[in-house]
């Protein structure tokens, strides 16, 4: 789960990290009676889960109260390139003489977190330290030690960091590490960091994503969920635990298993007629029961360009009379106008084919292989459209 | 021979109480497997399918001497699972639970490397190594014994070449799902290693998809130390980037972690990439 | 340091144990304001940092608020077996059916923290382990990586408690570990433990000790160091950082190094002459500064009893200058009437020596070896008791 | 041979611009020990009594070829130099800081199970090898090379031993302070068994105080195994119950530490106990 920067700075302020005085305005009544004690100029911040918000003219620099009050009333509850702003951040123009860039996370290759740092700030960082490898410094975490002060001193060596600046920045990314795991994060970044002598190091901008198989344990993060700007759809697909991405095109694929789904996916594409490809990505997961298949029937259905779906199952956790029961009552609950393309195999796949065929459904079709299940969909759609 | 089980394996089921628990025990044991005693805690002195259940791992070791343990726990016991198999010092744990933390795995992978168990998954089908010995969910109804090794990253996508292996007649030495979760305690290019080493296996097929660098770093080990013939599929050519494909670890974050990017290293190393699913059989020939 | 069992609870509380409401009474004008909503009978707990309260009549049941205000009256700062009581608990009785024992410690032998858990619950569990070995269960705990769940659970399993219990008895353990670790514990015990229908497991009475060399990060303990009721001795030598134990005899030992003070100690003892004993152990510890030596010279002249000084310092880490220029400077702003038997050796030894020497104090007397030291302070304390 | 430290020790010292650091690198050069090395962040570049600074420990190592390192930074830092020793792979780490919280020496101690490294210490005066490798504080003009080996828990009561052998005309082979915390790095058992294997050692001197079990297990170890004769001191048979007697570790907790039973145990054991400390010459004669 993706943080907005407001949420981060919060988070990363708790554990210790500087941030510049700010104050957040997400309702218009709010701005109508703005008047907090701020030295102009101040940043505008519109709060929105993607980088590069300058492109989009979501930070801008007001000069007075009059600016800040029109500056938010053009940011907030809008919507910039599909992103929408919930919030606007109002922030001290925070002055440092240098700009860095740190941070923390999962370096999967190495199965550890490793710490990230360097002079220079902003852009991507990933694609800085192919172009400047000596710039960007790197330290891998032991998660059952935790970060050593030495191995960030040693980053602070690595960058030529002035001397007398090391010890206030392995306090900073002491502070983020613990972060980090208090709220397991996937990543804690400060992107830049300025250096100011009234505050020592201090988050100009920060970013933070929380790995989703934590929030169980993390009821803080949880409870900011509903605050995300979410479809309903989406939301439908939090509550019922399916994994739900939004494409563009006409044929649903309701599949367990991510690579299997992805596979159809692809099938779907290379199918010949560029016009028909894929509604949605809709990954039911390991040992789905039937109110699973329900919800994410729902989820397909409720899309107006859906025009056919694909369900194959490959039971191994699941099982397929579960998956039959599941699609039989999502027909008779919503009766839509849609064909459904199921190929059933592996656990219990005998007792599924069962089921479907005692409900007696018009709009439901077996297939029996990959191929087939995406070429009877793609002519499905293919007799809609026509 | 073949990889990490055979009819010598002697299986403890962790979580063996639960739904998925109960139920894969029956087939597990339907397939042939020893399941030998189930781990659930408090529920010691139960029996599920005939199988003994005990308090704890290192009891159920004990009474059953065991080699192999699968897990089956809910993903927030699931860490302390491995702990505790890795405690009583299981040989090899397959871990079938999705939805652990990647901080808890974290802990985990160090762990384990103070340790000589190896782990398999999370978020894995588990291993089958027909005729007779399945640990974990693959199903077995589609694979008959043979010469064919099998890694894969995903569950239902290797039921489905399976599938399509064994109506043209192919049959599977091993076949080992290593998981699809960001973490994971062996490798694909361990078990690449494996099959090379194993008399059983004469071809091997390598199933990924996007995410991570797993199959560059396989491809890397085919082009260099790799002496049988490998076949490929990578799923998510069409997956958009920065998106979380279902699983925690499928995600386009990079370039080298791109289905092109994979099928291209895959097949610079002399892997024979296959369009879609129902043609690795063809490539096998 | 060791905790009041208020404090202990307080701890353990905010780390999810739970515990019976209660109420803390460290004024007089509090009691005789009181009257906080209880159910009598309720527990009056004197307040001291020892075991075995009942003993002392410090842990009372009362029936009505006259009683309470009674009991509390005749608690309140008195001091019972040289234990002052600086504060009294009034507690919720809690009725449990089952009382237990649990507790997270340094083991010193293992080198790792363990779980101790009885259904035994009350008195020395050390003691009780050793004629019950099968009735009290641990598990060592890998620092690294924490309390398992299936350890604990293991303990339960062990100890053959209801299996419904299991899951509460394990979160209880997860409380009492993270606690432990948050707060540098090196003891948490709760002692007993009760279980009810309305709470689950309660903790009736709790202990628990912070490690001295990590109060430093411990801000919350550390300012609860005020409330200990120290003599002014006692805090002279906290803030001078000198290990301090005071006894009954004559001779103060200011040494540098535990086992060569109580070296001197056992020798003095050995002595011969029953009536002279040691006054104090004072361990000024390794690299000592001048100024150290002159507080912990002003702690032992400070005392009464103190007849003589024996000050025996072999240098290490240690500079006999600084503690030859410490001495001779207490002695030029205390003068006191005392000897001090002096043995500098080890690093600048002679520089030592001579400043004593120049510094011409009648009172101070040099000893080549510990029992010349030993049998002249013996006869300094001689000379002024006959 | 010698223990742990000899002729071909090549030292860092970490924490060596403090001022403990600095007077005792001074010390140890004087004695001949070859101090190769000194390692404080922020200050590499500099030079202390001629010896090159470093900004870790790992830099040090590589341009100095150090096999040993000795720690004097403060407590609140001495756990980040350990690990950062250990990680730099550094053979044998001797830790001299007082006050190292006990629950970081837990985590430490668990480290160096997983690595090759030895710690020495911590809150221990170092180890002395006549005539001239000194690692740590012990004062060096009290000792003449010889065949007696000490193995102590103390500072000051061991300088007072020292002396007093010096005096009498004993030599020593190694002298190893182990230290007095709660948790430490090699036990008294461990050097007992390193003596035993020395050929330079003809007889042994342990020194131990209350608190902690390492006495008793010294006793037993020096009942079944070991072949040369142990003379010993106990301090605290004075001490007070249940109050700490300024070390962090010197505290009677049970029957097993007060200085009584660990008398008794080393006596049973074989070895001949002294009244004080002045007698244990005689002892050795």
């Amino acid at each position: 789960m993706k943080l907005y920067e407001y949420q981060a700075k919060e988070l990363l302020h708790k554990f210790g990290v500087n941030i510049p005085k700010n104050y957040l305005i997400t309702d218009v009544h709010q701005i109508e009676q703005f008047d907090a004690p701020f030295n102009y100029p101040i940043y505008i911040k519109g709060q929105v889960l993607a980088g590069g918000r300058a492109k989009y003219n979501l930070i801008k620099e007001a000069n007075s109260l009059e600016e800040v009050r029109h500056m938010v009333m053009t940011m907030l509850n809008t919507t910039v390139d599909g992103l929408f702003v919930p919030s606007v951040l109002l922030e001290d123009k925070v002055i440092g003489d240098n700009l860095y860039y740190m941070s923390i996370v999962n370096d999967r290759n190495a199965r550890k977190p490793v710490l990230v740092a360097s002079l220079q700030s902003g852009g991507d960082i990933e694609e800085f330290a192919k172009s400047h490898p000596q710039q960007v410094a790197k330290q891998l975490i032991n998660p059952l030690t935790g970060l050593h002060s030495y191995q960030a001193l040693s980053v602070a060596d690595e960058l030529n960091l002035p001397r007398h600046l090391w010890r206030a920045f392995d306090e900073l990314a002491q502070a983020m590490y613990r972060c980090y795991v208090h709220y397991d994060a996937t990543l804690v970044e400060i992107n830049p960091i300025a250096y100011t002598h009234e505050y020592g190091f201090i988050a100009v901008d920060a970013k933070m994503k929380v790995d989703d198989n934590a929030l169980y344990r993390q009821p803080d993060i949880l409870s900011w969920q509903h605050i995300l700007h979410m479809s309903d759809t989406e939301k439908l697909a939090l509550e019922a635990g399916v994994s739900y991405v939004k494409l563009d095109g006409q044929i649903a694929c309701v599949v367990n298993g991510a690579a299997l789904a992805m596979t159809i996916m692809d099938m779907t594409y290379s199918h010949g007629d560029a016009n028909i490809t894929p509604a949605c990505f809709l990954d039911i997961g390991g040992g789905a029961d039937a109110d699973r298949v329900v919800k994410a029937l729902k989820i397909a259905f409720s899309d107006e360009n859906v025009k056919a779906v694909i369900c194959s199952i490959f039971g191994g956790m699941t099982r397929c009379d579960e998956i039959a029961t599941g699609i039989v009552q999502a027909y008779r609950l919503l009766n839509p106008n849609i064909k459904t393309i199921i190929k059933l195999q592996g656990t219990n796949a005998l007792l599924g084919w069962e089921i479907i065929q005692n409900a007696n459904i018009g709009n439901l079709q077996m297939a029996m292989s990959l191929g087939e299940a995406v070429k009877l969909a793609v002519d499905a759609v293919g007799g809609m459209l026509s | 021979m073949s990889l990490f089980i055979n009819a010598s394996t002697r299986l403890i089921v962790q979580g063996i109480t639960g739904k998925h628990g109960s139920f894969h025990t029956q087939e597990m044991l339907k397939y042939g497997t020893m399941v030998v005693g189930g781990v659930t805690h408090g529920r010691g002195g139960e029996w599920v399918h005939g199988v003994p259940v005990f308090d704890s791992v290192k009891a159920a070791m004990y009474a059953t001497d065991a080699n192999t343990s699968v897990i089956f726990v809910p993903p927030r016991f699931a860490t302390d699972a491995i702990f505790e198999a890795i405690d009583a010092q299981v040989p090899l744990i397959v871990c079938i639970t999705e939805g652990i933390p990647v901080y808890d795995m974290m802990r985990v992978y160090a762990y384990l490397q103070t340790s000589n168990s190896r782990l398999i998954g999370p978020n894995c089908p588990g291993i089958i190594t027909p005729p007779n010995a399945k640990v974990g969910i693959i199903p077995s109804e589609i694979v008959r014994p043979g010469n064919i090794g099998i890694v894969s990253k995903s569950g239902a996508l290797t039921y489905e070449v399976m599938q399509s292996l064994f109506q043209a007649g192919f049959g599977v030495s091993t076949c080992v799902g290593v998981g699809a979760d960001p973490i994971l305690g062996t490798s694909m290019v361990e078990v690449l290693e494996a099959f090379d080493d194993d008399p059983e296996t004469e071809k091997v097929i390598l199933l990924g998809e996007i995410g991570g660098r797993a199959e560059i770093r396989a491809a890397e080990y085919i082009q260099r130390y790799m002496t049988k013939p490998v076949v490929g599929f990578i799923a998510g050519k069409t997956a958009p980037n920065g998106v979380r494909m279902g699983h925690a670890g499928a995600i386009v974050e990079d370039g080298d972690s791109t289905a092109i990017a994979k099928i291209q290293a895959l097949t610079r190393a002399g892997a024979r990439i296959a369009e879609q699913p129902e043609h690795i059989a063809d490539l096998l020939r």
